[in-house]
């Protein structure tokens, strides 16, 4: 049983045969409908209910798309910011497990770290920018940092959250056994902290992005950020409504597959 | 010849006509002809900009002079090798609501137009911004108190077109295109045209230049040296063909914006391209002068700390 | 040591050289309705490989005591001793059998039973072998891979039981292990676990509701007495072994013992509920 | 036993006397410790290792803030940052409750809007600025709806991931006594999403600042954000260091306040 | 209908109403190592009014029996009624103490025992009254403000009996409720149940793996066969009633019935440990 459903009739869905992949594709339909009706009240919209120099319209967006796509714009900026998120979100994820695993282990040592933590994460980065500059240049690597951070904390304090939640029974009946911390965290911590962790990568993933294109906008002559500040800058906003909806999409794909690779993860249930 | 081109990176604040040479420089492929592969990187301020400068990722940047002495009087070694633009390249627009509510008409001389300027929401980058100073600057000419008759409201810089353009604010200085912008399309009239030399006192301001840390011109002479006469090119052929060289820019950096609109705003702003290229001392004090009036505490900083005139005396 | 009012003092003289000690142990748990002292000067001495069953009445503290000696709790006053070193953290020597499941979900069962035997760094290929026959020892053969949501209660106890039994620890604590399982199975296991125990002669501290069992497994069966709990009897079984889990009840001194622990525990009826103090 | 201490004997802490009181005063005085040394090595770092023009130093910045609290300026600024973020977040963080609630209640609801609303929370809020001043102005309103509308998605996601772990058989359980959906939402399945849902806040909060700050930087007169663009403009470093570690103090200390809360609800542990 | 294989082919004919039915229900489960056949075929009929307790050998099926009923999981051939209804989604006519651990753990003992009454929008002084007592009932007085974490195991399974039992439910579906209490507390609580059940003749189905419980409470008893399981025997147990739990083993009856039941239980003995298809 996959399903959530609180009022649909217990499973029963669950064990038809091909249940699931009917169920996908209808997901799917609704999906397309949702999307559908979406652009095409945009459409309408613009030019009758609000000006298109605000909110621009579907046609024009894909219009653009398509320029950039010929001239391949798309393509190579669009890479340029999925590779700084991913090596963002690669470090920042990876950091924050394990630092929240260190800081889990002891209550002293989070009690004591987590106004500072909750602090620095809740500066304004922006505010920040002359000294990611400073420090890490214009190039990929103050994207990535800032990609890296935004991910850090969310994953962190997730993931901290899930080593809090974990059944003390089963930390127990692993320590009689004589397992170590180490094994402890492998065994229990890490695999009970999974739906936390996975909220936390869930919830960092897309702030990745948005952390590299803040960079992005901040200072650089590539990728979406660039793109849509350059639009900005001439007030284009189909071009600016494009690179969003270029970002928008990857994203939207990734965290698709991490839900997959959650639902995978979690065939134990 | 492209394959002797140097790579250069350079900083700027944004793809404004603050920086106007440069970009003219850039389209009119004058920096390639002169042997320079250069970059622009857009860093949204000045002080980004001089982060990027002093931690070491760029080493030209084009900066407003009045950041430059602020930072030098912070300690901070950066000198104006080139000079871009020779006018306070900041013009004033307000809506034409608000012209017609309080009566601003075309006609009228300047001190008038801010003596009317009474109870309108002006918006400024940040306070103590160059904006910021100009409207206080120009609002006392008219003999107002810029603390009492006006609103002034800090609004992000890119952001000033729009607010204006939805009613919320009723007018601001800013370099070319998004006043010209607004003006062209009927949004708003001039109140204030420093560019064109119409406000006394700013008259062959020099408002913003190439920089680089001490020393650059000697180590990097022939960069530096390539630069300054590329600049100085573009500007002359700013004045010679601005037509041209706004299709070219347009092309180049304005891709989405209108070329009418492009072409008309650098034939209406060449001049405040610098012409021939000076960096003399009375610039500077003029500069340092307007900051001092201000409450800025830059009265140290001297001449030769911020100035390497070294490549226009050549 | 109080041990005037501890029938199994006798015994205790008897014991060369005791596994497991608990002296003046006092535990109060806190709770919204006050204190609740659960147990009171509980004294009690199991000797090296001593097969101790002890029974008492549901919330007497049978859990508390086990939880103390794997050092999961600690006590308020008084001192416990495992295998002459003082309890005063997790305790390692023991193998626990906990009354809830503490399987882990998210492994099948065979991964849940090798569990031990990683901690402990067996080598794959005897873990395998090892697990694979203690899985079907306690009759779960076929359900290696399923996860513990995939099996019944009782499967899920016999998994427990079969994670704990391989670990082979210096001393057993099982919380009853055999509660949800047909009585069929639990005569085959509770010989199974004979079995083991005579090969063996770990030191084993058994708890169950059920005096049968007790009877049939114990050197001894001590009766915890109602909140704020003591041991109320120590009932050393006069059965000779080997002992058959079928036969035991028709032993001549069953029928005996079965009446004084019957009586010892049904002596505590309408014993007090209002305990908070 | 309040403690996650892995290594720790168990539980034998929390049964001393006033055992717990010492050791949230041992806390403080870790965190006083570590606030100490870390601005005892900033101070000494700042001009020796690094340039106070970037780094400031915490001597200049206590100067500046003792300055603006004498002059008032601090105090108001703060208030009406705080003012704006604390009206955004019970926004933000009512509607991302009852969102997610709705959401979970059908697995079909979920899987088809969680693209869409990934893809909106994936979007960089800065990039929508002309939107943001068009439909709120200038006023507090932007400033208030971007502390929302981050609060908004961290609550909503996690809340949402609570939802989707409640564990099926306590569901199940109210539904055989006849429990209508309403009922197990109230007594099932938000006391189990808990611990999500504070996760959530903690998360949501110090970006509630976040957001209002980032608006307050796009167009304002007043707030922190205000402040910091201010002091950035004139490359007055110890300025925006000075408005950030207000806002810094203001954050923990309102984090601090939601972890109180977040303890005394589960007194049932 | 099939009943050629059913044993208590000939109860069904007695019965006047039936309260419960299974016909021909199938339940397969998945997982990892294949398809598990649970329940083939699988018909049973109770009563209106009838205290039917089942047993049979642990992961044959019970729970499943009881899930199904209760429509908590579908099957996947056979219909199933329940007071004239086919259960095709939760099924909010039964009480269902179920085998694991149900107890909302943010809410007190009382809070807990007081839900369904909550759902059934009892007013608060009445439902106060109720609990109160209900919780006194099962042994609990004292820990109304106890939260599950801070009960022992008897004392949860007792929390649970009192929530299920205040529902007051046409049919009540029991799951092994009392598995982990004393023999003194179980006696009690058995005579208690048999009191509430004889006042109000409810439909019970009853799940344990004491053959002397189930005979001591029920009508009739069924034996659940190995996996994939049917009914394999339908005892009508001639005991009269009233009865007083502590007298039924004494009863002439009861010999021939635990004898029956348990030959039926042993017979499984070498039962097929591989059963994946
Ligand atoms: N964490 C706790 N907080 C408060 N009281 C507790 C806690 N744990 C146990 N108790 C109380 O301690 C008493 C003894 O519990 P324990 O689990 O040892 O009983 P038990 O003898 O194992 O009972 P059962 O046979 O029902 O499992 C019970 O009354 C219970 O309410
Ligand atoms: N969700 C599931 N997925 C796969 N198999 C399951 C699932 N639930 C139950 N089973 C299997 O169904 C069989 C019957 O389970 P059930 O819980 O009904 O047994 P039971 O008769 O109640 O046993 P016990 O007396 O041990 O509680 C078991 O073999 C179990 O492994
Ligand atoms: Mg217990
Ligand atoms: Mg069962």
């Amino acid at each position: 049983m996959t399903t959530n459903d609180v009022a649909a009739p217990a499973g029963r869905t669950g064990f038809k045969p091909h249940g699931r992949s009917w169920r996908v594709s209808r997901i799917w339909v609704y999906r397309l409908l949702f999307a559908v009706g979406f652009l095409a009240f945009w459409q309408f919209a613009s030019g009758r209910l609000a000006d298109p120099f605000w909110i621009s319209s579907p046609s024009a967006i894909f219009a653009r798309l398509t320029e950039w796509v010929r001239a391949g714009t798309l393509q190579h900026n669009l890479l340029i910011t999925f590779k700084e998120t991913i090596a963002g979100f690669l470090m920042g994820a990876t950091a924050g497990v394990l630092a929240a695993c260190v800081a889990g282990a002891s209550d002293t040592i989070r009690r004591t770290i987590d106004p500072f933590v909750t602090a620095i994460y809740g500066l304004p980065k922006v505010a920040l920018a002359p000294l990611f500059i400073m420090w890490f240049g214009i190039g990929m690597a103050p994207k990535i940092v800032l990609a890296a951070v935004s991910v850090f904390f969310l994953v962190f304090f997730s993931t901290l959250s899930g080593v809090r939640e974990v059944d003390r029974k089963m930390v127990d009946a692993l320590r009689t056994m004589g397992a170590d911390r180490l094994r402890i965290q492998r065994c229990v911590i890490l695999p009970a902290a999974m739906p936390w962790i996975f909220t936390g990568l869930k919830l960092g993933l897309p702030y990745g992005f948005v952390g590299a294109v803040a960079a992005e906008m901040m200072a650089s002559n590539a990728g979406i950020g660039f793109l849509t500040q350059n639009a900005a800058g001439q007030l284009d906003t189909a071009g600016v409504f494009a690179a969003l909806f270029a970002l928008m999409v990857v994203t939207s794909l990734l965290n698709e597959g991490l839900g997959r690779l959650e639902a995978w993860i979690f065939r134990w249930r | 010849q492209a394959p002797k081109a140097v790579p250069l990176t350079i900083g700027i604040g944004g793809y404004t006509f603050a920086y106007l040479p440069l970009l003219a420089a850039k389209a009119t492929n004058i920096l390639l002809e002169e042997g320079l592969d250069v970059s622009l990187v857009n860093t949204g301020s000045g002080t980004n900009t001089l982060a990027a400068m002093l931690g070491g990722s760029i080493e030209v940047s084009g900066l407003v002079m009045s950041d430059v002495i602020l930072a030098a009087a912070k300690g901070q070694k950066i000198q104006a090798f080139a000079p871009l633009m020779s006018q306070y390249a900041s013009d004033a627009i307000i809506s034409v609501s608000a012209a017609k509510k309080v009566g601003i008409e075309p006609g009228m001389p300047l001190k008038e137009r801010m003596a009317r300027m009474k109870g309108l929401v002006l918006a400024v980058s940040g306070r103590g911004s160059g904006i910021d100073k100009l409207w206080r600057y120009m609002l006392a000419l008219g003999g107002l108190d810029p603390d009492r008759d006006v609103t002034l409201t800090v609004v992000k810089l890119d952001q000033m077109y729009s607010a204006l353009k939805s009613g919320q604010i009723d007018g601001f200085n800013t370099t070319a295109p998004a006043n010209n912008r607004a003006v062209d399309e009927g949004l708003a009239v001039w109140v204030a045209r420093p560019s064109q030399g119409e406000v006394p006192g700013l008259e062959n301001f020099l408002y913003t230049a190439l920089c680089a840390r001490p020393g650059y011109t000697a180590d990097k002479a022939d960069v530096a040296g390539k630069l300054t006469r590329g600049l100085a090119r573009a500007s002359q052929m700013l004045q010679d063909n601005p037509k041209e060289v706004g299709r070219l820019m347009q092309k180049e950096f304005f891709g989405q914006t209108d070329l009418q609109l492009i072409e008309s705003a650098v034939v209406d702003q060449r001049k405040t391209a610098a012409v021939p290229p000076t960096l003399s001392q009375q610039q500077f004090d003029q500069n340092l002068e307007f900051m001092v009036r201000f409450g800025h505490d830059v009265k140290g900083v001297t001449y030769r700390d911020v100035i390497d005139p070294r490549l226009l005396s050549a | 040591m109080r041990v005037c009012h501890a029938p199994e003092a006798v015994a205790v003289l008897e014991i060369a050289k005791p596994a497991v000690e608990f002296k003046g142990v006092r535990k109060v748990f806190q709770s919204r309705s006050g204190p609740l002292e659960v147990l009171r000067d509980f004294s009690l001495t199991v000797g090296e490989g001593e097969f101790l069953a002890v029974v008492g009445p549901s919330g007497s503290g049978k859990s508390t005591v086990l939880n103390l000696l794997a050092g999961l709790d600690a006590p308020d006053e008084g001192v416990i001793t495992c295998n002459s070193r003082f309890v005063d953290g997790v305790n390692t020597d023991v193998g626990y059998l906990t009354q809830h499941d503490s399987l882990l979900p998210w492994r099948t069962v065979e991964e849940n039973v090798a569990v031990p035997l990683e901690i402990r760094g067996v080598p794959i290929a005897e873990r395998r072998e090892r697990v694979g026959a203690m899985i079907a020892g306690v009759g779960l053969k076929g359900f290696e891979r399923h996860y513990p949501s995939q099996l019944s209660g009782g499967m899920r106890k016999r998994a427990m039981l079969a994670r704990t039994l391989i670990y082979d620890p210096a001393t057993l604590l099982m919380d009853e292990p055999f509660g949800p399982l047909d009585a069929q199975l639990k005569l085959v296991l509770q010989a199974e676990l004979m079995r083991l125990w005579s090969e063996s002669r770990k030191t084993v501290i058994f708890v169950t509701h059920d005096i049968v069992e007790a009877i049939t497994l114990a050197d001894r069966v001590v009766v915890l007495s109602p909140r704020p709990s003591r041991v109320k009897l120590g009932e050393r079984i006069a059965i000779g072994r080997p002992r058959s889990v079928h036969d035991v009840r028709f032993a001549p001194a069953f029928e005996d013992h079965y009446r004084r622990l019957w009586g010892a525990i049904e002596a505590d009826i309408g014993r007090p509920q209002h305990d908070h103090q």
